[in-house]
């Protein structure tokens, strides 16, 4: 350990701003955009232990550094993944690292699915678009690995096309092979070898049309969420039934740095997940 | 209480010094700010406000939090030393010592900042009874007695003597370290002084400023006020009201490529700037109105919501004095009293 | 005047691709030598020198700057020079106001021709900041390091 | 001044005018706020009175943006930085009104505190200023009390508006450049010695570049990634001398010496010395040159001769 | 993040005997973004492409960084050789560790340190270079030729025959030039007038080429390839389609006491004239400035006795404006002024005279008729001497530093030409140095001293006198014998320096061409590419590029042809796809960048933009890639940092510097 200590406040060794290295010992391209990254520090094992739906700042030390959703489940003892998509100065330099090289990690930041209280028991709706598969594929396996806790789940999965379907190996593999679990794939244009279901996520949800008796998990692009949120409604869904993310615009990740401040919450802290009906609450500024 | 004269404060300086480092209001090419004593310095106890408060004493404008090396693919991370020396910060005033107990509550809340706690348990406080308060001043509002500070040491500023009363275990070693320099001596000439401060403040021309309707509750009906529209017009958004403050502590994370490593500093922000909100994937904030609105709305509202009814604002008066555009924090919180007339 | 021989500066010498850059192309294949504290940025023109350059030499531990171009009037891209002549006489100016050493920065026009004249104005120059010694009124300390 | 106030609220009554950008009542005498007035409602709490100091002209940006002809009051040295932003675009004289307001120098409460008058309940703005304060009422000159700015008066002619109301005078006593010259005058060490002083006291607020009518960027360098400059604090004493040089720099040839920057700053450092000693200099070397002047002139930095000064003979105290 | 590539050249030993490679390399392979790191004997070799090649493959590179020679060398070869190979050609960036380096620096520690710090600077700028494409722009398929002299003429000839269309603008009212003003050409002694004249009728006949005489060119913009002219084509106030070139109009002029430009002013022309009678077009130019209708309303006669009705006087000046793909700039010379050289009493005495008006005199269509006599008196003089390099070979302000290298042969000429003539005449030349180097020119200068007996002394003349008696008091030394001499002589001779035609800084202005301290203009490289301008499209003919006599102007003007001809041969040019570019979200649209642009490639356009959310309507400034050459003006100018140059970005520049700082 390092002499980062106070003398007078001996608890204090490890102030959250100050990062770990971290190792990329494993990547897989996902989509032709998105890759997921195994980042472990240089000893192995896991940075920190984590809840699903909490996140981590990544660093490029002297490029830049980012909010980004731990998308390994917390009962996946070896190893955090990360899956990242190819959008700005960050991402694209994280895109052309490799096996072996390093960069930093601090958290986890945030609070998480309450997969241990309010969802607990309950039968589960997770929706997806795209790259915001990451933070729900966090709660879906712990989800999956305590099995016993949960009632039935359903997800739900869209993207612009089949390629850009994040983590399909384990979906097919794993999710649409465990009892009691359903998947809806569905992708925005008809494309040649697509056997599954054409169609934006909203209007495909309404097509299941799911009985309300289940909480839903929403995670998405803003527009797919305004949309799935009024189908929910209209399916008899309440906001209090349904949880969502709000997006990453965070800068420390402790809540004091002031950026992602809205009304009395700070995102990285007292987000990113939130009721629905919580967000109603909060000042139109997300 | 204690006391000594006005002529041997130096010596009370120098005594400090060579034990800790001392901070206390120095001029400097006209201005008066905190700054480090050095024999040198001129010591500058009589203007009633230093430009910038004292919060740069724990919450500096700019700190490294480490440094970062890159070895081939290897990084190494040397986090930046935590204070780990006493200091004292002598001759802040009451508004600035509230603002302190204001960032405590986001500093020391959980995940614990350990380099502002740090510097927090290092430093012992000597605050100093406003003489002469000004027009500006409004800190009686937020319950802050400027005749009768807070602090670790709290002291008054007589044209003889520096009267000095120790408050806390701090404040006693403090003067246990000084106490060749100090006498003993009744409270007369303070229980006069703040009698006389007093009765300014019931004068001061926003003593009467009413904080009613500012509270969190007041959340929606305040964000969607329609007087924001027209407030926000002449703001500059510049961040001399942020800078200023007492109590703002919205700050930005950096990196500093030296050639060498990189170095990860923070440095306060202003949630006034049109960047604070800017990100790769969006901006909470688009307009000025919406900045300068949240500004406001902090601290008289999500912060008491946040911290059992305690506004971030202390009343200092220095966004009054020092506004570009004659905006201020009083105007607003006045904007809304008449429209609930 | 007491000069550190031990001292060696760091020199940025922004050159012009069209006069000084061949300039010192023609020094370099006549062999004619000047300290290897000099290191060269190629610009279009002298034109594309932006203050900032100079300044952000300086933040990051140069000692001294120069900035070679056409000489006034034969500029390839005709007028860049005359530009670049202004804005430096400027800055140059208001370092010195500020008490910055004004032979830290120099412009020199050097022709693709003068090959001779590049290595004399180098070794000059070099001289004069090692004579000035370590630039400290206007790095940035966490550079120095 | 009343005329003002009945001039601009006829043209905002008979639709000349869509909104008045000029200044609401403050707290005291010395505190106006720059504001837009777009009802003759609004127009009640309008005022124009000595202390309304701050240059109009930059608020015109955005207010060009907006629908219809906005009227605004205009010093005669408020409108070199007018017209300045008429020759880059950034203004839009179409929908502009100009009132050219008289002047007979402005006044700063910063100036009458300056004085040592502390604890101010209220002042006027007639010679001399009659002020009471927490602790007794005195009497402060105007002259004492004056702007420094109003001490190098650019004179008492508007080089743009559309119509006249009061009279104006040049209250110029100092000459401009002396400052410039004393320092100009000081050794290295002492010059380095002055800056430094004055620069540690920069708290990086971004006042004088948010104020000032020629740093009309929508986005500021310092605020951009374009050359990784991007600064919030001045972390190392080298940032600030950055700042305010790159500022000065790419003001120069375009500032009109308005004097906002040296006003508004809360720590008092005398930015006005960087764009005047630029001023000085392209005064000196490239001929006489006023910004803003003439909305058609080209600027001195975009302009050139073929004989102009070589810096190496500028460093040696030439000029040719 | 690149995966960068680094190849450290050994250049045989030219770089690896100070520099060591290997550690250089090393260091590189140790920077952010390198990924491979190689030094090899010659880099530029087929077998250094061919590494380089299979590196990119190998290890997936995107940028390139180059330790070598200069840029200017082999920058070309490195992005041919990196587009061969997949990658974007403009991710290549050279470090130049040659002749920054290894040339210049003795220690190897010191040496291989410096290449280590250039070598970074090129790899933290490639880190941030972007692939860039070249774009596309079409060629004119016609030539413009600026100045109809020899040079002129023989370029327009020879693209002409190639096939294309050329126009020559030529400002005098005829084409011919100084060569139509000699009267013998050295070292053949054969007519001036007899070899050009030919030429002359060929341009004029031919069907590709126009020839504007009495025209200049006014403007010009645009770039290689696709050049806009305006031609300012004078009022002749003579109808060239009516005028039958009979010459009444001239004869009958009552104006006659203009000094004729042709003559050098030894004698006068009338206010209508043909410069010389073979001149081409055979059409006259009313002067304005001489002419009495002009002046006073009165006269007319040369209207009156046009039997052809040609002459208009309400003629006016006409802009042409036409297309090019190239220009060539063969604008000639003129002797120098001879003001500062009191000395010589060139003002003072009538027998002083030029060069150049020595073969107007001796011309048999010159004022003289071609009689040798003194301008003073008409007298035949017996004694002449010949100063030679009057302004050429100078060191102080008042003349040129270079030679003006046709003066010791046309001096030659004369001499032989005067001794032949007038055996009776003796001919002394000073001079410094005779320099004879040429196809049969020593051959020729030892005919003039052995056959003619011209008396050659090496020295100098200080002094000319006009005696009372109208002689000449010529003083001067003699430098082999070391003694002072005086000469009563009857005319003097100056060899007068030459210089580039005034108007030669004014059109390398307009056409961006680069022009050196004596007013020649420079050529893009001075050995390989001696015809071609910096300026891409503008070549240079004859001796606005430097002094040269016939043959080698005749030469560099077929050169010159052939150049223009392999451009115009073209259909289409690749540009410089290192252009300035505007970031729309940081441009304050305040037209500063438009004013120190010397392409006019800036223009403004008001367009809606979303600023992070906020949509608005905004003045941008747009850069016409195609006119935009790269120079980087407006990116300073643009205060925001909203104008930026690709190629030369500032986030480059910085990283370079800070690379080098560190």
């Amino acid at each position: 350990m390092h002499e980062h200590e106070c003398t007078c406040h001996p608890g204090f060794i490890h102030d959250t701003l100050i990062p770990q290295v971290g190792v990329i010992t494993d990547i897989r391209q996902e989509t032709p955009d998105v890759k997921t990254f195994r980042i472990e520090p240089p000893q192995g094992g896991k940075f920190f232990e984590h809840m699903p739906g909490q996140c981590a700042m990544i660093c490029v030390p002297g490029v830049s550094e980012a909010m980004f959703s731990i998308t390994s489940s917390p009962t996946n003892k070896e190893y955090q993944e990360f899956s990242i998509k190819k959008c700005g100065v960050l991402t694209d330099c994280l895109h052309s690292l490799e096996v072996g090289d390093q960069v930093t990690v601090r958290g986890p930041y945030g609070n998480h699915f309450p997969v241990e209280t309010e969802l607990k028991k309950q039968n589960l709706l997770f929706i997806a678009g795209g790259i915001a598969l990451a933070p729900l594929r966090s709660v879906i396996n712990y989800v999956l690995d305590n099995r016993q806790n949960y009632g039935h789940v359903d997800i739900l999965y869209g993207a612009r096309s089949a390629d850009d379907l994040v983590q399909l190996k384990e979906i097919q593999e794993v999710w649409m092979k465990t009892a009691d679990v359903n998947v809806y794939l569905t992708i925005d244009r008809p494309q040649e070898g697509w056997d599954g279901n054409v169609g934006f996520v909203p209007t495909y949800l309404k097509e299941l049309a799911f009985d309300t008796n289940r909480t839903a998990i929403l995670c998405g692009p803003p527009i797919m969420i305004k949309f799935c949120l009024q189908a929910l409604q209209e399916m008899g869904f309440s906001k209090q039934q349904v949880y969502t993310t709000l997006e990453l615009r965070m800068k420390c990740g402790v809540g004091k740095c002031g950026r992602c401040n809205i009304g009395s919450k700070y995102v990285c802290k007292d987000g990113p997940v939130f009721r629905c009906d919580q967000i109603d609450e909060l000042p139109a500024e997300y | 209480m204690k006391k000594i004269a006005i002529s041997n404060l130096p010596k009370l300086y120098a005594a400090i010094a060579k034990a800790q480092s001392l901070i206390l209001p120095v001029k400097t090419a006209g201005k008066t700010n905190f700054s480090l004593w050095t024999e040198a310095c001129d010591v500058d106890l009589q203007t009633l406000k230093t430009v910038k408060s004292a919060k740069d004493a724990f919450f500096p404008q700019s700190e490294t939090l480490y440094h970062c090396h890159r070895d081939g693919k290897n990084i190494t991370i040397t986090p930046e030393d935590l204070q780990s020396e006493s200091f004292v910060v002598f001759g802040i005033k009451g508004c600035d010592v509230r603002g302190i107990a204001v960032l405590d509550k986001v500093f020391l809340a959980e995940p614990v900042d350990s380099f502002y706690a740090a510097r927090r348990c290092h430093g012992t406080i000597v605050s100093l009874a406003c003489g002469a308060p000004e027009e500006s001043c409004f800190c009686k509002v937020f319950g802050i007695d400027c005749a009768e500070p807070e602090g670790d040491v709290v002291t008054w500023l007589t044209e003889d003597y520096l009267y000095w009363k120790p408050v806390t275990e701090k404040g006693e070693k403090l003067t246990a370290l000084v106490a060749d320099l100090l006498e003993d001596s009744d409270d007369a000439a303070v229980t006069a002084q703040k009698e006389a401060i007093g009765k300014i403040v019931e004068k001061l021309p926003y003593a009467a400023l009413s904080l009613e309707g500012w509270n969190g509750e007041a959340l929606n009906e305040k964000f969607n006020s329609p007087l924001w529209e027209t407030l926000y017009k002449p703001c500059l958004a510049c961040g001399t009201c942020t800078f200023v403050c007492p109590t703002c502590q919205c700050y930005d994370i950096k990196d500093y490529n030296t050639g060498n490593g990189v170095q990860r500093y923070r440095c306060w922000d202003s949630c006034m700037y049109s960047d604070f909100t800017m990100m790769a994937h969006g901006n909470n904030r688009t307009s000025q109105l919406q900045r300068f609105r949240q500004r406001f709305m902090h601290k008289l509202v999500y912060f008491p919501a946040n911290n059992d009814g305690m506004y971030s604002c202390v009343g200092c008066g220095r966004c009054v004095d020092k506004c570009p555009s004659h905006l201020n924090i009083v105007k607003v919180i006045k904007a809304f009293g008449k429209e609930g007339k | 005047m007491s000069v550190n021989q031990e001292f060696r500066p760091k020199i940025v010498a922004f050159c012009c691709n069209w006069c000084s850059y061949a300039g010192a192309d023609l020094a370099g294949s006549s062999r004619l030598s000047y300290p290897a504290d000099v290191k060269i940025i190629r610009v279009p023109c002298s034109c594309r020198v932006n203050p900032m350059f100079i300044l952000r030499a300086f933040e990051k531990g140069a000692d001294g700057v120069i900035l070679c171009g056409c000489h006034p009037g034969d500029c390839h891209y005709s007028t860049g020079n005359y530009y670049a002549r202004r804005r430096m006489t400027l800055l140059f100016s208001m370092l010195d106001f500020m008490g910055v050493e004004n032979g830290r920065t120099r412009v020199e026009w050097v022709s693709a021709a003068e090959g001779v004249k590049f290595s004399t104005v180098m070794n000059d120059f070099v001289e004069k900041i090692r004579s000035l010694g370590e630039n400290v009124r206007l790095g940035d300390l966490r550079c120095k390091k | 001044m009343q005329e003002v106030k009945n001039r601009a609220l006829a043209l905002l009554k008979d639709g000349t005018v869509k909104r008045v950008l000029g200044w609401r009542i403050g707290e005291n005498t010395y505190d106006p706020e720059p504001a837009f007035f777009e009802s003759e409602e609004d127009m009640q709490t309008f005022v124009y009175n000595n202390f309304c100091a701050a240059n109009l002209s930059k608020y015109m940006i955005e207010a060009s943006k907006l629908e219809g002809k906005t009227l605004v009051c205009l010093k005669p040295c408020d409108s070199y930085s007018f017209n300045q932003l008429l020759s880059e675009h950034r203004v839009d004289r179409e929908k502009t009104y100009i009132i050219g307001v008289g002047c007979k120098g402005k006044l700063s409460i910063e100036n009458v505190k300056r004085a040592g008058v502390k604890g101010i309940l209220s002042v006027n703005d007639t010679d001399p200023l009659q002020v009471e304060t927490l602790y007794g009422n005195t009497e402060v000159s105007y002259k004492a009390a004056m702007l420094d700015r109003c001490h190098v008066c650019k004179g008492k002619e508007h080089v743009v508006y559309d119509e006249l109301i009061g009279e104006s005078e040049d209250t110029s006593t100092a000459d401009r450049f002396a400052q410039v010259q004393m320092i100009e005058a000081m050794s290295p060490a002492e010059k380095f010695a002055f800056f430094q002083k004055e620069l540690s006291k920069c708290i990086r607020c971004n006042a004088c570049r948010n104020v000032c009518p020629a740093c009309s960027c929508r986005k500021c360098v310092f605020d951009s990634d374009k050359f990784d400059s991007a600064q919030k604090a001045n972390v190392d004493s080298f940032e600030e001398k950055m700042f305010h040089i790159i500022r000065a720099f790419h003001v120069a040839g375009r500032c009109t010496d308005c004097g906002e920057c040296s006003r508004v700053c809360p720590q008092g450092i005398p930015l006005h010395l960087f764009n005047r000693k630029f001023i000085k200099d392209i005064n000196t070397l490239y001929g006489e040159y006023q910004a803003g002047a003439d909305a058609e002139a080209r600027g001195p930095l975009t302009s050139f001769t073929a004989d102009d000064a070589e810096p190496s003979v500028v460093a040696e105290g030439g000029t040719k | 993040m690149q995966r960068i590539g680094v190849f450290v050249c050994h250049c045989g030993s030219n770089i690896a005997a100070t520099v060591d490679v290997k550690k250089v390399a090393e260091m590189a392979r140790l920077e952010p973004g390198v990924v491979f790191a190689d030094d090899y004997q010659y880099m530029c070799s087929e077998a250094g492409q061919a590494k380089i090649g299979a590196a990119i493959k190998e290890y997936n590179l995107t940028g390139l960084v180059v330790c070598s020679c200069s840029p200017r060398m082999h920058e070309a070869t490195f992005r041919k050789c990196a587009e061969r190979y997949g990658l974007n050609p403009y991710m290549v960036e050279i470090a130049n560790i040659r002749e920054h380096c290894s040339w210049i620096h003795k220690d190897m520690e010191e040496a291989t340190q410096k290449a280590v710090i250039l070598a970074r600077a090129a790899i933290a700028k490639v880190n941030l270079n972007a692939p860039l494409q070249a774009g596309e722009s079409r060629v004119t398929k016609r030539a413009l030729v600026i100045g109809g002299g020899i040079a002129g003429i023989q370029t327009a000839l020879d693209i002409a025959d190639a096939g294309y269309e050329v126009d020559i603008v030529e400002k005098t009212p005829s084409i011919g030039g100084r060569m139509s003003q000699l009267d013998k050409t050295f070292p053949t002694l054969d007519c001036s007038a007899c070899i050009l004249t030919p030429k002359m009728v060929d341009a004029a006949g031919h069907e590709k080429i126009k020839i504007y005489t009495y025209s200049e060119v006014e403007k010009v913009s645009g770039f290689v390839g696709d050049f806009t002219v305006d031609i300012r084509k004078k009022a002749r106030s003579v109808d060239e389609a009516k005028c039958t070139g009979c010459g009444v109009c001239q004869e009958k002029c009552p104006s006659k006491k203009t000094p004729s430009e042709f003559n050098r002013g030894l004698n006068n022309r009338s206010a209508i004239y043909t410069p010389f009678a073979q001149a081409i077009p055979n059409v006259p130019v009313i002067d304005r400035e001489a002419c009495i209708k002009f002046k006073t309303g009165k006269c007319g006669v040369c209207e009156k006795v046009c039997q052809a009705g040609a002459i208009n006087y309400a003629q006016e000046d006409e802009i042409i404006t036409e297309k090019y793909g190239a220009i060539v700039v063969a604008t000639g010379f003129d002797t120098i002024k001879l003001d500062k050289y009191d000395e010589y009493a060139y003002s003072q005495s009538k027998d002083v005279i030029t060069s150049l008006e020595l073969e107007r005199i001796m011309n048999a269509a010159g004022p003289t008729k071609g009689h040798l006599e003194r301008l003073s008196d008409g007298k035949a003089p017996k004694e002449i001497v010949f100063v030679q390099c009057v302004g050429s070979r100078c060191s102080d302000e008042r003349g040129k530093p270079y030679c003006s290298k046709i003066c010791c042969m046309y001096t030659a000429k004369h001499a032989m030409l005067i001794r032949d003539k007038y055996p009776d005449v003796n001919v002394t030349v000073f001079y410094i140095d005779v320099r004879t180097p040429g196809k049969n020119f020593d051959e020729f200068y030892r005919r003039a001293v052995e056959e003619y007996g011209v008396n050659y002394i090496k020295g100098q003349v200080g002094k000319v006198a006009p005696q009372p008696d109208g002689s000449l008091l010529v003083q001067g030394s003699d430098l082999i014998d070391n003694k002072q001499i005086k000469i009563k002589a009857d005319m003097v001779v100056l060899a007068t320096a030459i210089e580039p035609n005034q108007g030669v800084r004014n059109i390398a202005t307009m056409l961006t061409a680069s022009i050196d301290t004596n007013n020649f203009l420079t050529e893009a490289h001075p050995k390989l590419r001696p015809v071609e301008s910096p300026t891409a499209g503008v070549f240079l003919s004859g001796v606005c590029q430097g002094p040269k006599d016939i043959p080698e102007t005749v030469s560099q003007a077929g050169a010159a042809a052939v150049k223009v001809i392999g451009l115009l041969a073209k259909d289409k040019l690749t540009t410089n796809p290192c252009t300035a570019q505007a970031d729309e979200l940081l441009c304050n649209g305040c037209s500063n960048c438009a004013k120190v642009c010397p392409y006019g490639a800036i223009t403004y356009e008001t367009r809606q933009v979303n600023d992070h959310g906020i949509r608005e309507d905004r003045r941008i400034a747009v850069v016409n890639k195609a006119l935009c050459q790269g120079c980087g003006a407006c990116t300073v100018t643009c205060p925001s940092g909203a104008m930026d140059l690709q190629g030369f970005s500032n986030r480059q520049l910085i990283a370079e510097v800070d690379a080098i700082c560190r």
